[in-house]
């Protein structure tokens, strides 16, 4: 089919090593970046993408029509998928799946995605145990009827928690589905030895033909960045999962050999700082505009080795609805200083910023406080682990400024709309909510929820532009500063093969497993 | 007798000096000394003139870092192959000497012997270290070097560790394992200070026995004049780190040259004759203010064990001993190894827990708050077995005899170091070894601290456990002199526990013969002495060595048996003994 | 009489070569951490522009910055000297605290046995087995995190293993003749205890205090890690360690110099300590 | 024996019983959230209500440690609520490399700091004393991230002798057991030392030296025995700070021990993995002492347990 690389070759095992453990493989659960692409190439949705891009396609849906009035998306399915244990996929298993996604009862981090489908109250609250807005036409179609129009639903229809699941296996396993995941994906779970090791095989039965190259893939658990890339260079294994590490960044970059195995790309993530909108002194816009000049943006990045570019607004550059002309907040201390007079701080004032203790990051945070103490704003930093900061935001009273690395934001999905609503948008301005600077604009609520309803997909276009006016508003106000983009370096080991954007696929971190493949077989 | 004979060990001029804070100072100078083969040599002489340094430097086995051989020469004779020079060898040459040619027997048993190693392991390792002998073979010599010392079930003994065994028996495995090289030399310092008459008859008598099948030459250090005359073909008088005097036994005891000599066995104590032998005093009419009254006295210790770790069995230390001591009064304590002395003592001093009542100047110490005890303590005070752990190893003399000064408030600073020093001076001190520290002293020095701290808070009543034992005869005399010196003066009473019949026979007013946890005879001195009811007291008192080796015993009966365990099953108590009274407070238990 | 051998102590300390080495280098972490802003231009925590290459690597020692500059551009001797507050405060101060608690509670239950002794040494093991590290994320939660926190926590995790030691020291002490002959003199049980047991158990109190400086320096590094304790940009030993380990390889003056640092005052402290013990101990003298 | 240790036994569960109460407790204090970790970050507040109801995290503290105990006592010990796996499936995969790893470092720390020691108290106050002293301090203060990333260096990369990390043959365990021996290695060379001086000042080992016996016969068999009495007490004591270093050497090595698992759940919060790490680790330093304990008669037969 069109997405097959004419040169992939067929076969080979490969060995990806991970830091932290997998917690779960189902996809109603798993919200680690290393799970998400796992459960990816397990389990198929209604849609996806196009593999190295951030644009839709069909997935296991071989159409899908929506109405009119963007309410009601019908989708047709694609015949003879099968699970892994060689049952058919139909219209049922779709429906189940949301139905258990949505359910309580499966604790799912997910289940609020699916805000949009008509009868989620109910189920969200525990009085119906079935989506009534999800019905079963055909074994081969399934039509959705959601409350409001929602043009982000394709999207939804694309992340893993929709993503589609055999009602027999899961009642078989019960809570412990996710350590014996079945699906429709191009790979099954072959091993998993706990604490060690995680072996995906190859599925014979993929229903894209040609798919997936590899026939093997070996997740190693458990080792430490530094000594993945020692073994990368002795050719033990061919993708260290959690990148190149900070200290041997110069180093890898340094030698020509080792530097043509890096591929670099964009990703969907912004590292800001966040200013509590309901706090003296950063209750004052000019203040948190301020903030916003004072930080030093490229010496930020120079302090990373460059793995990042400044930013100036929420959205990345590779979102859509990213405004390329706005300028945003210029680094002027000068001005800075003026507007902390005007605000009536000419003295400056104490404050706290709170960060995640993992490096890089507070050393993101001293670079930060020193700009600060240069407008006079003396910021003591609480470095403290990723739970407890994520506390202390949820807590209106909690902490002042926060710097995000580490904990925020990759965008789930590729749509402007995802760095809204939990986060800047007033439903996540709640006690233990992520909206960290407890912003909340009613007025631009109600305009995100506008865009939101442009479901024509010919309007996207001006959707993104309605989008752009948000955030640009949303700067206006200042509850951010936005510090850079994030860059992403994946490395490789000599014989892997496939396209550079396959290596630093938006969705598919580190890489798109279904796609790569190994050069040195036959 | 034995000038004709070879010789084999050759001491010329030794001199040992250690180090101390205010430089080097000599504590053997200029000794001389030849010893022949086959025979015994005795080292007797005033406590810290260095004799036991002497026998350390024969092992080049000085104390470090504090000590060293500073002139003279050892010269260890061999009909093989020659002579060897001691002083000059490195420690893998002494190694082959140590053990196999010259082996010692030290001072301290209780601690001389590694707590961590059976018996057996202990024995067989120096034998299987000096000859080629297999391990079978090595065994079968250490079990019959067991049985040469009389020590019962030797087979099953080498299973054993140290503290298993009582003293006597730990000095005898001590004495075997030396002698299961067949070394030349043996030297043995003061073996058998630490044991009762009765013991040392046994050991002494094994030495001899030894000797006479071997021929094995002797270096028996020993400041016990008995001793001495029962075992000496030669002996040296050793004072301040010289030798005083030398010759033949007979002729030292017959015809002593030295004044030092005579001074010595003019002090040595002797039964019914001793200088220091007091009259015998009537006490009985001051009863009824007795310093210190004891009834019905019980003390156990509960071992623990079996199945579920109850008490099962019970150690009946003391069982049901009463007696009363008036001021002024001197009541002797005497009894064999392991039969609650020490306990009794350490009863009264407030140390273990008892049954029974103990009144001290008429206050009954139990249900007596702290600070009452703490008045009371004033009171009776006590003088340790072993002098060397009942100091604290890391403090100065001076400070230690201060102690009870400071504790209870008494005397200003400059007033209580007069005192201090006053009170070395009465021990036979001096005062500049006030600055000194435990370790820097000989057995019998340490002794005199301990005594001398005991009488810095001129106490009601003393309990001298065994306070003499560890002196030479001169200065003991002294000491002697001393507590009934401060008898007169002060009207001390004192608890006097010994087992040198003796040294109790010269200080006594009245005498109680303990066995198994009882008293089995109480009376006056005199009537104990001149009168002895009960087998038991007569044994002791027949065993007593007397110091003039033309009386030397030809053979001491030796018990068949060990000592009956005071150990019993619970429920098992043991059975009381009904005392009876033979007239004027001469009780003598029925014999059982 | 009191006094004079204590003049001794000092007069004796100073004639050893070794202890006045470890004498020296406490001297000098002390003169250092006290006139730091003295002794160095630079301010601690300034990110100076010329501190990072264009890369934003740190920079190798030279004569601009002796010891380097660490990944935020600061200079490095800077950092260490106004560390070694924080450093002396945790390695002396708490790990003294710790020392002195897990002594004095080693030393009671092994001297009272009784219901005090099997209370006491009971909590020592509740406090052994339970995870230092949460207790110290809790005391963070409640607590500001500050240096006297981190020193408070160390002090209260780190005097168990003292104790325990000391427990068994104390237990077989007790149990000798010279302790029961302090006890028919009147001696008090404080008496007892700070005069006749203690001096016994000073050998293993200085092995344990002068290792506990290592160990109590890189500890304050993780606590502080975890949000307890000295946060940044306040530098500490252990911290500076912490944050760069692993660009030991690319950067190992990071690494290297801090490490040296705590290793000499470790090492001062045991010298000093040896020295002591030699001084105390009656049965050495004669020791050169 | 056996009544001492059903002594031991009930002691040591009550200590357990503490241990889990008050970490129950501390835990229970936590202000951060697990519930909303769970719902993330787009639930409503129903929703997180809801799943705390289902948790049973709205009951009373009392009620919870309550339940908690009663599952515990039928092995049970809830359910990750990150990983959404039995906590006991998860520490029973990953205790035995623990334990193993726990082995090989005491091995490691008893060869080098008792050598260390021995040689130490024996050359005392030489050179050789000294630059073993200057090396025990080195190990004790050496970051063990740097010591492990260096072993690893020069005898896996370099000379590629062992493996560079994972798990699984004995050439797996070296390096490791190395890294973590390295630290305990200098506290025990010192106490080793220390006491060793002690020893070879008693009586006894003057007696042996008279008996004529070799060097080695001394050091070993009179000396050694009787120093490493308070060592052993050490052993027990050990568990407790490996449980500190475990998670650095584990993620070094890629060695599949709780260690990692404990550090992951307190970064998130994961209260059943804290728990059942705790209780597992306090057991682990519970037994280490018991068994400190029972060894200590059968090189010390004066010891009785009592
Ligand atoms: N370790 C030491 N340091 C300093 N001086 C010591 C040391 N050991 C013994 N001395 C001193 O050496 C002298 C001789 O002591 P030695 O032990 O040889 O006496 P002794 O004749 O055996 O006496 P005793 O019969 O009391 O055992 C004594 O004055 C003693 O104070
Ligand atoms: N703490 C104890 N536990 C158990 N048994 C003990 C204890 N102390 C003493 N005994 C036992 O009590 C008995 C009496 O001992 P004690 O020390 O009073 O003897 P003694 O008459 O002083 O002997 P010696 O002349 O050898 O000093 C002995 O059998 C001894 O083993
Ligand atoms: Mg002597
Ligand atoms: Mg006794």
């Amino acid at each position: 089919e069109d997405t097959i690389d004419p040169n992939a070759k067929q076969g080979g095992a490969i060995t990806i090593t991970y830091k932290d453990d997998v917690a779960t493989l189902d996809p109603a659960i798993g919200y680690d970046w290393q799970n998400w692409s796992m459960i990816k190439s397990l389990f198929d949705g209604l849609m996806d993408y196009e593999p190295g891009t951030t644009n839709l396609k069909p997935d296991l849906a071989e159409s899908y029509d929506i109405s009119p009035d963007g309410k009601t998306f019908t989708f047709k399915l694609r015949h003879g998928v099968k699970f892994h244990n060689g049952r058919e996929m139909t219209a049922d298993d779709v429906k189940y799946s949301l139905d258990r996604v949505t359910n309580p009862k499966t604790q799912s981090p997910g289940a609020g995605f699916f805000g949009s489908i008509k009868g989620y109250d109910d189920v969200a609250a525990g009085k119906a145990t079935s989506l009534s807005g999800v019905t079963v036409v055909d074994p081969y179609t399934v039509k959705f009827e959601l409350t409001r129009p929602d043009a982000t639903f394709l999207h939804v229809m694309a992340i893993n928690f929709s993503h589609v699941v055999p009602k027999e296996e899961v009642e078989k396993y019960g809570a412990d589905f996710g350590k014996h995941p079945v699906g429709t994906g191009a790979f099954k779970l072959a091993e998993w030895t706990l604490g060690q090791r995680i072996v995906f095989e190859r599925n014979a039965d993929y229903w894209h033909k040609g798919l997936p190259h590899l026939d093997k893939i070996t997740f190693e658990i458990g080792q430490e960045p530094i000594v993945a890339l020692l073994r990368l260079q002795k050719g033990e294994i061919d993708v260290p999962g959690d990148g190149i590490p900070p200290a041997k960044f110069q180093e890898v970059m340094a030698d020509p050999e080792q530097k043509a195995r890096v591929v670099e790309g964009g990703q969907l993530h912004t590292g800001y700082v966040t200013m509590n909108t309901t706090m003296a002194p950063f209750d004052n816009v000019k203040v948190r505009q301020a903030v916003n000049m004072a930080i030093n943006k490229a010496r930020v990045v120079q302090i990373i080795n460059n793995r990042a570019v400044p930013a100036n607004q929420p959205l990345p550059p590779s979102m859509p609805g990213y405004d390329k002309e706005f300028k945003g907040y210029p680094y002027d201390v000068a001005k800075a200083k003026a507007l902390l007079a005007e605000a009536g701080h000419a003295d400056g004032f104490e404050t706290q910023l709170f960060v995640m203790n993992t490096d890089p990051n507070p050393r993101i945070a001293q670079a930060i406080q020193q700009d600060l103490a240069a407008i006079g704003i003396k910021a003591s930093i609480q470095s403290l682990a990723q739970a407890n900061v994520i506390a202390a935001g949820g807590d209106k009273a909690g902490a002042p400024m926060i710097w995000s690395g580490g904990m925020a934001w990759i965008a789930d999905f590729p749509d402007p709309s995802n760095f809204y609503g939990p986060i800047l948008g007033c439903a996540g301005a709640v006690p233990g909510g992520w909206n960290w600077s407890w912003y909340c604009n009613k007025d631009l609520d109600a305009k995100a929820a506008e865009a939101d309803a442009m479901v024509d997909p010919a309007k996207a276009g001006e959707r993104d532009k309605m989008w752009s006016a948000i955030y640009e508003k949303v700067m206006a106000d200042a509850p951010w500063a936005p510090v850079f983009n994030e860059q992403r370096f994946t490395m490789k080991s000599a014989r892997m093969g496939g396209a550079d954007n396959l290596y630093v696929d938006p969705v598919h971190i580190p890489i798109n497993y279904d796609n790569v493949y190994v050069k040195d077989v036959q | 007798m034995t000038s004709a004979r070879e010789t084999i060990l050759d001491i010329a001029n030794l001199c040992v000096s250690v180090r101390g804070e205010d430089g080097e100072r000599e504590v053997v100078s200029g000794l001389s000394l030849r010893l022949s083969r086959g025979e015994t040599l005795c080292i007797a002489g005033e406590s810290g003139s260095g004799k036991s340094m002497t026998s350390l430097a024969i092992m080049q086995l000085l104390p470090q870092p504090a000590a060293r051989i500073s002139a003279g020469t050892i010269r260890l004779h061999d009909k093989g192959l020659g002579d060897t020079e001691l002083t000059g060898l490195n420690e893998r040459q002494m190694r082959r000497i140590r053990g196999n040619r010259i082996a010692m027997i030290f001072q301290e048993p209780m601690t001389s012997l590694n707590p961590v190693l059976s018996i057996g392991r202990q024995l067989t390792e120096s034998i299987e270290a000096h000859t080629s002998l297999s391990p079978a073979e090595a065994r079968r010599r250490a079990i019959d070097a067991l049985k040469a010392v009389r020590i019962s079930e030797a087979e099953s003994r080498l299973k054993q560790f140290p503290h298993e065994l009582s003293g006597g028996m730990r000095q005898r495995v001590m004495i075997a394992m030396a002698l299961a090289l067949e070394p030349d030399v043996l030297i043995a310092d003061e073996p058998t200070t630490a044991l009762d008459v009765t013991v040392q008859g046994e050991v002494l008598e094994l030495l001899r026995d030894l000797q006479r099948e071997r021929g094995t030459s002797v270096i028996l250090i020993t400041h016990d004049m008995g001793v001495v005359a029962e075992m000496a073909d030669r002996v040296i008088i050793m004072r301040h780190g010289r030798m005083v005097e030398e010759g033949k036994a007979a002729d030292i005891f017959a015809r002593p040259q030295a004044a030092y000599t005579r001074e010595l066995l003019a002090a040595v104590p002797r039964i019914g004759a001793g200088v220091g032998r007091q009259e015998s005093r009537d006490t009985e009419a001051a009863a009824s203010a007795n310093v210190a009254e004891v009834k019905d006295l019980h003390v156990r210790f509960d071992l623990h064990g079996g199945f579920f770790g109850r008490v099962n069995r019970r150690v009946h230390a003391v069982e049901g001993v009463s007696f009363s001591i008036a001021p002024n009064e001197t009541l002797a304590l005497v009894g064999e190894s392991g039969c609650g002395k020490s306990t009794t003592a350490k009863a009264l001093a407030g140390l273990v827990p008892y049954s029974g009542d103990i009144v001290v100047g008429g206050r009954n110490l139990s249900g007596l708050g702290r600070d009452e005890r703490k008045a009371v303590r004033r009171d009776v005070q006590m003088i340790f077995q072993d002098p060397f752990a009942s100091l604290d190893p890391r403090m100065r003399v001076g400070d230690l005899v201060a102690e009870p000064l400071v504790i209870h408030g008494i005397a200003s600073k400059e007033e209580r170091r007069e005192r201090v020093a006053a009170l070395f001076e009465r021990v036979g001190l001096t005062a500049d070894q006030m600055e000194l520290y435990p370790h820097e002293f000989s057995g019998g020095q340490r002794q005199r601290v301990c005594i001398a701290r005991a009488l810095a808070l001129r106490p009601k009543l003393i309990i001298a456990d065994e306070s003499v034992s560890a002196l030479d005869v001169s200065v003991q005399a002294r000491v002697l002199d001393l507590l009934k010196e401060l008898q007169r003066e002060f009207g001390v009473a004192y608890l006097f526990i010994s087992h040198d019949m003796a040294v109790v026979e010269n200080i006594s007013d009245r005498v109680a013969v303990m066995y198994l946890g009882q008293i089995v005879e109480m009376g006056t001195r005199d009537q104990v002495f001149t009168n002895p009811r009960h087998p038991y007291t007569k044994r002791l008192i027949e065993a007593v060595p007397v110091p003039d080796p033309a009386r030397r015993r030809s053979r001491f009966a030796r018990l068949e048996q060990e000592i009956p365990s005071a150990t019993r099953k619970i429920g098992e108590a043991p059975m009381k003994l009904i005392l009876q009274d033979f007239g004027n407070g001469h009780l003598v238990a029925a014999e059982a | 009489m009191p006094g004079k051998p204590r003049a001794g102590v000092w007069r004796r300390l100073l004639q050893r070569p070794l202890a006045l080495i470890g004498l020296l280098i406490v001297a000098i972490v002390v003169g250092g951490a006290i006139l730091a802003p003295w002794l160095t231009g630079y301010d601690p925590n300034e990110q100076m522009f010329d501190g990072l290459t264009i890369e934003g690597s740190p920079l190798p020692p030279s004569a601009h910055f002796w010891l380097g500059t660490d990944l935020l551009g600061r200079d490095l001797l800077t950092r260490i000297l106004y560390g070694a507050r924080t450093s002396l405060i945790i390695g002396v101060v708490a790990n003294g605290v710790a020392l002195l608690i897990g002594t004095l509670v080693g030393v009671t239950a092994g001297y009272f046995r009784g219901w005090i002794g099997s209370v006491l040494m009971r909590f020592t093991d509740l406090m052994m087995a339970f995870p230092a590290l949460l207790l110290a994320i809790c005391l963070a939660a409640v607590f500001q995190p500050s240096l006297w926190i981190v020193a408070m926590v160390i002090a209260l995790v780190n005097w168990v293993q003292t104790a325990r030691v000391i427990y068994t020291e104390t237990s077989s002490l007790s149990e000798r003749e010279f302790i029961d002959a302090e006890r028919t003199i009147g001696a008090s049980a404080p008496r007892i205890l700070f005069r006749h047991i203690l001096p016994h158990l000073l050998p293993t109190i200085i092995v344990w205090g002068t290792l506990g400086i290592s160990t109590t320096v890189l500890l304050e590094a993780t606590l502080s890690f975890l949000g307890i304790g000295v946060q940044p940009p306040t530098a500490s030993w252990g911290n500076i360690i912490f944050e760069n380990q692993t660009y030991f390889q690319a950067a190992p003056w990071l690494v290297f110099f801090p490490g040296a640092a705590i290793l000499a005052l470790a090492l001062a402290f045991n010298l000093i300590g040896d020295a002591l013990r030699d001084i105390l101990d009656p049965t050495q003298r004669g020791r050169a | 024996m056996i009544a001492y240790l059903g002594r031991r036994i009930i002691q040591s569960a009550l200590i357990l019983l503490g241990v889990s109460l008050i970490t129950f407790a501390l835990l229970y204090l936590l202000p951060a959230d697990p519930v909303r970790q769970i719902a993330g970050r787009s639930a409503t507040p129903e929703t997180v209500e809801n799943i705390r109801r289902q948790l049973g995290l709205d009951q009373p503290f009392v009620v919870q440690y309550w339940h908690y105990l009663t599952s515990l006592l039928s092995g049970d010990l809830g359910r990750s609520y990150i990983q959404r796996s039995q906590v006991t499936e998860l520490i029973v995969s990953r205790l035995p490399a623990s334990l193993l790893l726990m082995v090989g470092a005491i091995l490691c720390e008893l060869a080098i700091g008792l050598t260390m020691g021995l040689i130490a108290a024996i050359k005392r106050g030489t050179a050789t004393d000294q630059s073993l002293m200057v090396a025990s301090f080195v190990g004790v203060s050496a970051p063990q991230f740097v010591v492990g990333l260096l072993l690893l260096y020069v005898f896996a990369v370099r000379l590629g002798w062992f493996p560079i990390g994972g798990y699984g043959t004995w050439r797996h365990l070296v390096l490791p057991s190395l890294t973590m021996g390295i630290l305990g290695a200098g506290w025990y060379a010192r106490m080793m030392r220390s006491s060793m001086i002690d020893v070879l000042r008693q009586d006894y080992v003057r007696t042996a030296r008279a008996k004529g016996l070799a060097r080695r016969a001394i050091l070993f068999r009179h000396a050694l025995p009787n120093a490493i009495l308070p060592v052993i007490a050490m052993i027990g004591i050990d568990i407790g700070i490996f449980m500190g270093g475990i998670v650095v050497v584990e993620s070094v090595f890629g060695w599949p021990g709780i260690g990692q698992l404990a550090w992951q759940a307190i970064q998130r919060v994961d209260i059943p993995i804290i728990m059942g790490v705790t209780l597992v680790s306090a057991c682990a330093i519970v037994l280490g002492n018991l068994l400190a304990d029972i060894i200590a008669p059968f090189i010390d037969p004066r010891i009785k347990l009592r």
